[in-house]
């Protein structure tokens, strides 16, 4: 049993308690201390995914005991599910960090608070994915809450009191639903007279009733369960009529932690439903699936009709943020296993790219000291390595073939064709509508005549080393994508293995004597 | 109706009295006077139920009770003169500064 | 049949002295901090260092017991077990922390020098609420523990608020003891035996669950008589007006050290009497009332305390929030029969004490001199001034909303876990939901420290009191590392 | 012969228990409340509790109403006009409340009476407690063989007690 | 399925473009130390040379399919295998990509030495060049690819390099638009490529054309087949520029003219009808919608070639005729006569890639001018440019000898000859082979003939340009001769032979009228137009016809309708979202549960007055609750 989880897991959570203990003397190498932890965190997760065999299907296991008297443990295990968010976050952090060098603040009283937030975050969300124990799982999904709100809270924009409420209020209820889920589930146990543990493989055994129709089956116990997590999984993704504390919270919070928040933060919401919510309630989930495809699909065309009518930098990207995890969702509530996979694979890519659009947001925005579009234009003469990575990232976003976006796209588009046409429609207008904005976000900034007078200085070594390892990210993924898919072939399997045959969409019923489908 | 009764009933009577005297009045003394007369309540409830069970047991509490009574009026008196010295007067009216 | 034979009065065993060791010797140290007190200048040390090194001493004496089999003391009036162990501990430590606590504080606000011996008193009193079976005994610890707050309440000579709260507590606190009393009296009417165990099996012997109704209603007044101490909706009114009037160390010994006790002394009734088999469910009314007076609290509690912007209201309100969710642990223990909730509600009100000793030490430093009314704004700019302070309120505040780094999540959701095994699902999302409004006012100091800029510039220099910095790091310590490995605390009955 | 004393003196005790509470000058109130007190007594000595009764006349009668007298004059206290009123509705309320808090403890006692499943009866009747010497030599025995550890913590309580009458009372403040 | 040799071949013919790109993407400009610095010659030459290599390439690779090897097949790699989604992608070369990849290769270089000439003033051109080279492997990957997924890459590739290539001069916000416009119009069109794709998918659970063929072929016609195809159809209209999607085409020519000829003449456009030939059989199983396909092409047609009527621009009226000539191919498609279409793409390749660099070399003369108002009297001036003009619009015209008149005619003759054509279709194909011949004319008068506004002194182009433009002229006369038809020589239709193997020519049942009379009339139609358009145009530009000529030049009114119908009331839809819901509602959702619990604490402050009696009363009313309750449910 060795202790590699618990270093990647836990090495942050120490640096920051260290970084906060650091005597005044000490504070200016907080920045360091921090990049030089989050990258050691990084090299173990790259050793993690490329010793990780897909067979094995639980690998690294780590389990000690906790809390015996309730069965909880801390139980931490590398599956297919949780490998490439453990990927994202090792590398993406210490990148962060080194790319963002020069935007931290000047006073080392705050840079000191910075990195140590900023660990705190990384521990969280490593500890969501990683852990494979239920309360394990809500102790750190909750461990990113304070340090988040007190970064957005004490170093956001103008208006950020407003933002940090809204996004305090509606994570924290979101999650206090869910640990009221957490503690029925133990109760369903205890009534099963199974002897209660809140280890996942000990919560699947579970059979939990499913009755009802329509309506009704929310009142059944999977139901009550199923709103319990998806209360908590729902806003944090955010599926659409949860978002509100989106683009209000993005757009005040400083850049790096806005990268954070929608790179990997957002991840842990969509996670939580591949890893919780889809194993522990397959028959609600398989009920309520169309609902939830529409509000993923209609999500997508939402985010990006705001996105166009958008005037500044932060909240275009934000709302573009909010579209492409929609798009996430969609692969996941088709429930088909290549839905999910490219699901899986999506959040990878939708880490990388807006950590990368966010970058540049923050480096526009440092260079030029606003973020309104009309304040920018032509930057591409005096900028070319700026203008080409984000070029780049743009046709990442808007999943062209040969990026990374477009893989995850393209899986989920003709996987959740099957489960629902209406949705996959919706979904590909959503694409056309993220090309109109993307594009004219790029356009606005770099093409046309260069405002006279305005001499933006390129992309810095750092910068520029950031934004060229996120471009190789989403040019090699795009390329070459297997290589991820087949460590998360079993465990997507295993998902997909927990509930019957998914109702497919209506008309291709009667297609089976036109058609002799050969497997090739 | 024998003794045992009657002497309940008159606890009982006594110790809503007392009750009432906190209720209705608003000079703090005579709401003392109210808490004094529900600890006899309880006294007589006591003695009462012990001739009925033959045993000691309660009269023996009577005794403690008395003697929390007389600590309790000592305590209650001294903060009523404390009342008096910051407010002018012992009427529950003008004490309601700490309020919301 | 001679005098002897009649009354035989049976010698103590070293066990049972050994039992008694920390009452005594308590006892023993606040007399003499009594004596010493009135001395001129020393008064004050030697009052503080007396009872300081009595708490100290039966604490370490305490934690060298092991109680594994009871050891009662005349068939009851003493019983020290598991719960009572823990429980005393608690008060002692809690005592401890708020003698330490008010060094300093008390010289600057000019409270006399007795405050440390009624403190000593009151703890007495605590442990012998914790640590008895006979209602008497218990209704006399619980009159001495009471009858020492009065005093400390209304010590603060200047203020008149003091005086108001003193009042108020002593003549709600009067009335519910004299019903409390009259419950006792019923009881023993009924049953012919005040030691509860005996009662217990009397009554269980005498009516197998179809209860007279004498008997139901003193059991209503005890419990009326407990909900008030321990600031129930109906009960509660006493709570904000004495929290706020009292001055800071003494607000900080009430909320934990009589919470505590008013806890214990819950526990304890719950199991031995209102957890019968068929008592409470033949009763279903009963439950239901329990239910009621479980969500107004809870409602009061996290609503108005929305409102407030003076600190200590605010905190009041709080406890009143915490009570609700204590509650919910007796409903789990008494109507849901589940024999696990005693165990959760002993670690939450642990947790629950540490957290608000804690704060409240950060409170008497940071509390502004003279007046004694802390007012939210007062807090601005502390991020900076004081930012171990800061951080270790923000740690408590976090830990009383549950976020989990803290101890306070792990409370709530053990607490959660007895509420929904015992099937009261739709309180549990009710006392969810009003943590997420009472996490809204505990937010509001952690927006006002970090995020305000102090109104003159500068906020005022607060004092560096040994003392009181000492508890607020070690329940600092203990927030964060109870958080972390709640094991410690998870199985103490 | 002692029953109707008894009962003379319950009634006599619930009439002056009125002017307790709806006497407007306090003096009545303090006076009418030791003749109540006087009264009690009476039923005790006359129900065999003699030590109680005497301990009720001194103690009570004597020592605790006196200081109402002193608290009383101390804070001259005279007949003050915002008692309470006929007309306000928290008058009503309030005789309403106590009234059913009577009815309803008053309905549990008769039902008790009337209950055959009373606890078996302790060993002290009338005689036997003449036989061991009188009241006052039983309570005694029983005082200190069962409960002196609640002796010893009220004495703990006195103490508070006239610590609190030293610190709240004290005239100049330092 | 024919057996196919495994052969590298087709990868090298591919991956030479792109060591291009990289050469002139990265190599070159960090040696050079930024892309300012870099010299035309170098990145040109550089350029052309990958893209000679891999036409050479390109003709080996005709040369092994000549000698009896089927096709070449070069599997590359799995790219998706997750689950129920296996997708791999593999090369494969067979008769009909070979001739693709002649096409690209050999035009491609032509434009390659074309541009280095073309280009040579301009500064930082290594840029121009890779986005060329980029353009060219995208091209490449799409016509070898053997699956539908491989020709998605292609078709998206060539999308993004049409856009790069429009917006070349990004600092003029006219071009930038022009790019976006281009872009969003395939995006829309590759929307309904990425639905058929997941439709057949779901449907037969493979992309490889291969297999999509033989699962196909003999099956019933299926609901599901019609939308697919339709589908693939729109999603050609979006590339090559037919009714519904063809607007972005007359904006790209904001690019250079090379960028115009390459992509918007010989290769991009001609996506579509590449796919429609590659996937025939899987097309014949939905009837209904050729037809459609058919009229579509015919409207295209004549739409094209009256608003190219009425043109000023040079390279405009050149954009609009590409739009026509497409329509052709698709109404040769649209009935079926899929070897027709594949001659009729490949002359006009030649001619429409001679036309654009002629005009780009009349462009260069005229240092930047493109108004033809403006010019005129050239003839003198540019004697080559206007000898090889005249071979261009004779063969677009279709006069006898040069390839316009073999591949128009066949396709007038097949509109007749084919199960699906019909006298009124071949009616409305003539009067657009007559507006062919108009406008063709419209352009040479104006330009060359006539009086001479050109106020400037215009020279030669170099050797650099009038050489290619030497070649096409050449291929433009003699292609033609590829697909003589049967009538006229004993082994005629060397191409309909070359494209058999792929495609199976449909038996065309006997036509009302001859093949010779059909051309015979089609020559007539040219030379009265060409006559007509002379005669009109020398004496002034600006065309009168009843009143249409306002129509055509407001090309139909169009853009104002994508404009009020799709784009205004997006944005509108927006700007309404946003302010309703998301700043109304939503972000002030949270506000409101503040102050509702707020007002509802305010209204709970009032019982906590701080009065002792309503304390008292408070506590005494629970204690009575309580013991009632208990009293009543003692008694019930």
């Amino acid at each position: 049993m060795n202790s590699l989880l618990t270093y990647i897991a836990l090495l942050p959570l120490a640096t920051a308690v260290l970084i906060l203990l650091l005597p005044s003397a000490l504070t200016s190498i907080s920045k360091a201390l921090a990049l030089f932890a989050s990258a050691l965190v990084g090299v173990l997760s790259l050793y993690l995914w490329l010793h990780f065999d897909p067979q094995h299907a639980l690998a690294f296991a780590v389990k000690a005991p906790w809390l015996p008297a309730l069965g909880i443990n801390f139980e931490l295990a590398a599956d297919g599910l949780n490998l490439p968010l453990v990927l994202l976050t090792g590398l993406l952090t210490p990148l962060a960090i080194l790319g963002f060098w020069n935007h931290f603040p000047e006073d080392l009283k705050a840079q000191k608070h910075w990195a140590a937030l900023l660990l705190l975050m990384e521990s969280g969300a490593l500890g969501t994915f990683l852990s494979q124990d239920l309360v394990l799982f809500y102790a750190s999904w909750e461990l990113i809450l304070v340090p988040a709100y007190l970064l957005i809270g004490i170093y956001g924009g103008e208006q950020r009191r407003a933002a940090t409420l809204q996004f305090f209020f509606y994570t924290f209820a979101g999650s206090l639903f869910m640990l009221v889920g957490i503690a029925s589930l133990f109760y369903l146990q205890t009534a099963a007279g199974a002897e209660p543990s809140s280890s996942f493989v000990a919560l699947q055994k579970l059979k939990i009733a499913f009755d009802g129709e329509g309506l009704a089956s929310l009142a059944s116990a999977q139901g009550l369960l199923f709103l319990a997590f998806g209360a908590a999984f729902f806003v944090k993704a955010p599926l659409l009529p949860l978002h509100a504390w989106l683009p209000a919270t993005y757009r005040q919070a400083p850049g790096i932690v806005t990268l954070y928040l929608a790179a990997i933060l957002s991840k842990m919401g969509t996670y939580g439903i591949l890893k919780v919510l889809i194993p522990l309630c397959p028959q609600a989930v398989q009920a309520y699936s169309p609902v939830l495809m529409g509000l993923a699909a209609l999500g997508i065309v939402y985010g990006a009709l705001l996105a166009i009518v958008q005037t500044d930098l932060k909240s275009l990207i934000a709302y573009s943020s909010l579209s492409h995890v929609s798009y996430v969702l969609l692969g996941l509530f088709s429930l088909t296993e290549g839905g999910m996979g490219g699901a899986l694979i999506q959040m990878l890519n939708h880490g990388i790219i807006i950590a990368g659009l966010f970058f540049v947001a923050s480096i526009l925005e440092q260079r030029r000291g606003s973020l309104l579009l009309k304040d920018f234009g032509g930057w591409s003469q005096a900028t070319p390595v700026l203008a080409v990575c984000f070029f780049i990232l743009t046709l990442g976003a808007v999943a062209l073939p040969g990026t990374n976006g477009f893989v995850g796209e393209f899986m989920i588009l003709v996987a959740s064709f099957k489960a629902s046409v209406g949705a996959t429609v919706l979904a590909g207008l959503g694409v056309i509508l993220g090309a109109v904005y993307m594009l004219q976000l790029y356009q606005k900034t770099m093409f046309g005549p260069l405002k006279e007078g305005d001499k933006p200085s390129d992309a810095s070594f750092l910068e520029a080393s950031f934004l060229t390892l996120l471009v190789a990210a989403v040019i090699g993924i795009g390329v070459a994508p297997q290589s991820f898919l087949e460590r998360s072939q079993e465990a997507v399997h295993a998902v997909r293995s927990r509930f019957a045959e998914p109702t497919s969409a209506a008309w291709n019923t009667h297609s089976d004597q036109a058609v002799v489908s050969k497997g090739v | 109706m024998e003794t045992g009764n009657v002497l309940h009933l008159l606890s009982a009577y006594l110790f809503c009295l007392g009750l009432l005297a906190l209720l209705l009045r608003r000079n703090t003394l005579i709401m003392l006077m109210g808490i004094e007369l529900m600890l006899n309540a309880v006294n007589l409830s006591f003695v009462t139920f012990s001739r009925e069970l033959n045993q000691l047991n309660g009269q023996l509490q009577v005794f403690f009770v008395i003697t929390l009574a007389a600590a309790e009026s000592a305590i209650g008196l001294s903060i009523l003169v404390n009342i008096y010295r910051n407010f002018g007067s012992i009427k529950t009216d003008r004490t309601t500064s700490l309020r919301g | 049949m001679s005098f002897q034979d009649l009354f035989p009065v049976d010698s103590l065993s070293v066990l049972q002295w050994q039992a008694m060791f920390p009452l005594l010797v308590l006892g023993a140290a606040s007399v003499l901090g009594l004596l010493v007190s009135p001395i001129p200048r020393a008064g004050r040390a030697f009052a503080f260092a007396s009872v300081s090194g009595g708490a100290l001493l039966s604490l370490i004496g305490l934690s060298f017991m092991s109680f594994q089999d009871p050891v009662s003391v005349l068939d009851g009036v003493l019983y020290f077990d598991r719960s009572s162990q823990v429980f005393s501990f608690v008060i002692l430590a809690v005592t401890l922390g708020c003698c330490l606590l008010s060094v300093g504080f008390d010289k600057r606000e000019h409270l006399v020098a007795e405050l440390y011996p009624l403190m000593g008193f009151s703890a007495v009193g605590m442990i012998g609420l914790v640590s008895s079976r006979h209602l008497m005994m218990l209704f006399i610890s619980l009159e001495l523990m009471s009858l020492a707050v009065y005093v400390l309440v209304s010590m603060q000579r200047r203020s008149a608020e003091a005086a108001e709260a003193g009042l108020k507590y002593f003549l709600l606190g009067g009335a519910a003891s004299s019903v409390f009393l009259f419950g006792v009296t019923l009881l023993y009417g009924t049953t012919g035996t005040l030691e509860l165990s005996a009662l217990a099996q009397s009554a269980q012997g005498l009516w197998q669950g179809q209860v007279p109704l004498l008997f139901a209603l003193g059991l209503c007044l005890i419990a009326v008589g407990f909900l008030f101490k321990v600031g129930a909706f109906p009960f509660h009114s006493w709570v904000p007006d004495v929290y706020t009037g009292a001055s800071t160390p003494v607000t900080g010994f009430m909320i934990s050290g009589v919470k505590l006790a008013a806890v214990g002394l819950m526990l304890r009734l719950g199991a031995e009497i209102f957890a019968l088999p068929g008592l409470l469910e033949s009763h279903g009314a009963l439950s239901q009332v329990l239910s009621v007076v479980t969500a107004l609290t809870l409602i009061v509690g996290s609503l108005l305390g929305l409102v407030q912007n003076n600190v200590k209201r605010m905190l009041a309100y709080s406890t009143i929030a915490h009570t609700g969710y204590l509650l919910l642990g007796f409903m789990a223990l008494t109507v849901g029969g589940q024999a696990a909730a005693a165990d959760a509600i002993a670690s939450y009100s642990v947790i629950y004490a540490v957290m608000n000793l804690g704060c409240f030490a950060v409170l008497t430093l940071v509390n502004p001199e003279g007046h004694d009314d802390l007012m939210l704004k007062d807090l601005a700019g502390l991020g900076r001034s004081r930012p171990v302070l800061a951080f270790a309120l923000s740690v408590f505040l976090l830990s009383m909303a549950g976020i989990p780094p803290t101890a306070g999540f792990f409370g709530k959701y053990y607490l959660f876990l007895s509420a929904v095994s015992s099937g009261h699902i739709a309180l549990t999302v009710l006392a969810a939901l009003a943590s997420v409004v009472s996490a809204a006012f505990y937010i509001k100091p952690l927006v006002v420290m970090y995020m305000d800029q102090p109104q003159d510039g500068v906020s005022a220099p607060s004092p560096r009191w040994f003392g009181a910095g000492l508890v607020v790091a070690i329940t600092l310590v203990l927030t964060v590392v109870l958080g972390m490995l709640p094991a410690w605390v998870s199985h103490l009955l | 012969m002692g029953e109707a004393v008894v009962h003379v003196l319950a009634a006599l005790a619930a009439f002056l228990g009125l002017f307790v509470v709806f006497a407007r000058n306090p003096f009545t109130c303090a006076f009418a409340l030791v003749g109540l007190m006087v009264c009690l007594g009476g039923i005790y000595g006359l129900i065999g509790a003699h030590f109680v009764a005497a301990l009720q006349v001194i103690v009570y009668a004597g020592a605790i109403m006196v200081l109402f007298v002193f608290a009383i004059m101390l804070m001259n206290l005279n007949e003050e006009e915002s008692e309470y009123s006929w007309g306000h509705w928290r008058t009503y309320a309030a005789l309403l409340l106590s009234a059913a808090v009577f009815l309803i403890l008053g309905s549990g006692v008769n039902a008790w009476l009337s209950d055959t499943r009373k606890p078996s009866s302790g060993v002290w009747t009338f005689d036997h407690v003449r036989e061991v010497g009188g009241n006052v030599v039983a309570l005694s025995g029983q005082l200190f063989s069962k409960d002196y550890i609640q002796f010893e913590i009220i004495s703990l309580l006195l103490l508070v007690a006239s610590v609190a009458a030293l610190i709240l009372a004290k005239r100049k403040v330092d | 399925m024919t057996t196919s040799t495994l052969s590298v071949l087709p990868l090298w013919i591919l991956l030479l473009p792109l060591f291009g790109f990289l050469f002139n993407a990265l190599a070159y400009p960090l040696a050079a130390g930024g892309t300012s610095k870099t010299h035309p010659g170098v990145a040109g030459s550089v350029a052309s040379l990958f893209m000679g290599a891999s036409f050479v390439l390109a003709l080996l690779g005709y040369g092994k399919i000549l000698g009896g090897a089927d096709a070449l097949h070069q599997p590359l790699y799995d790219w998706i295998h997750f689950g129920e989604l296996k997708f791999s992608l593999a090369l494969h070369l067979d008769p009909l990509s070979s001739m693709m990849t002649l096409i690209i290769t050999g035009i491609g270089s032509l434009i390659h030495i074309y541009s280095i000439a073309y280009m040579s003033h301009e500064k930082g051109v290594s840029r121009f060049f890779a986005y060329l080279n980029l353009f060219c492997f995208a091209m490449l990957f799409l016509v070898l690819s053997d699956s539908l997924l491989g020709v998605f890459f292609g078709w998206e590739g060539v999308g993004l390099c049409s856009y790069l290539l429009i917006s070349y001069w990004y600092s003029d916000e006219a071009n930038v638009q022009a790019a976006r416009k281009a872009f969003l119009a395939n995006r829309v069109g590759d929307l309904g490529f990425v639905l058929a794709m997941a439709l057949i998918y779901t449907q037969m659970g493979t992309l490889s054309f291969a297999e999509l063929i033989a699962g196909v072929s003999g099956a019933a016609v299926a609901p599901w087949l019609f939308g697919a195809a339709a589908l693939l159809f729109f999603a050609a209209t979006g590339k090559s520029a037919q009714l519904p999607l063809y607007v972005w085409l007359p904006d790209a020519m904001a690019g250079p003219t090379p960028v115009s000829a390459l992509i918007h003449a010989a290769t991009m456009v001609t996506a579509g009808v590449y796919l429609f030939v590659r996937m025939h059989v899987f097309f014949e199983l939905a009837p209904a919608l050729m037809s459609f396909v058919a009229w579509i092409g015919v409207v295209t047609a004549l739409l094209g070639g009256t608003i190219a009527l009425v043109q000023t621009d040079i390279k405009k009226l050149l954009a609009y005729s590409t739009v026509s000539q497409l329509g052709f191919m698709f109404i040769a498609v649209g009935v079926g006569a899929y070897q027709t279409a594949m001659f009729h793409l490949m002359t006009h390749a030649f001619f429409k890639a001679l036309l654009f660099l002629g005009a780009g070399s009349v462009i260069h003369a005229c240092d930047g001018e493109q108004d033809m108002r403006k010019m005129g009297g050239l003839a003198k001036a540019l004697p080559w440019t206007h000898l090889f003009m005249l071979v261009g619009s004779a063969a677009i015209a279709g006069l006898p000898v040069f390839s316009g008149f073999f591949s128009k005619d066949e396709i007038l003759y097949m509109t007749l000859a084919q199960g699906r054509g019909n006298f009124l279709l071949f009616g409305l194909a003539c009067v657009a082979a007559f507006l062919t011949a108009l406008y063709a004319i419209r352009l040479l008068t104006l330009t060359f003939w006539g009086p001479s506004h050109f106020k400037g002194h215009p020279h030669e182009s170099p050797l650099l340009m009038t050489g290619p433009l030497f070649v096409l002229a050449v291929l433009a006369t003699f292609g033609g001769f590829l697909g003589i038809p049967h009538e006229w020589a004993h082994d005629a239709h060397q191409l309909s032979l070359w494209l058999s193997p792929v495609v199976a020519v449909t038996g065309g049942h006997e036509a009302a009228l001859s093949e010779a009379l059909v051309s015979g009339f089609a020559v007539l139609i040219s030379v009265i137009g060409l006559g007509l358009g002379y005669a009109i145009f020398r004496k002034n530009p600006d065309l009168k016809v009843l009143g249409l000529e306002k129509l055509w030049a407001a090309k139909y009114y169009l853009d104002e309708i994508y404009q009020a119908v799709l784009v205004r009331p997006l944005h509108a839809l927006g700007a309404l979202v946003e302010r309703g819901l998301e700043q109304g509602f939503m972000f002030r959702l949270g506000d409101w549960m503040g102050t509702g619990v707020q007002w509802s604490g305010d209204r709970l402050r009032a019982i906590q007055n701080g009065d002792l009696q309503a304390f008292t009363l408070l506590l005494v009313t629970g204690l009575v609750l309580v013991l009632g309750i208990l009293w009543t449910w003692a008694h019930i």
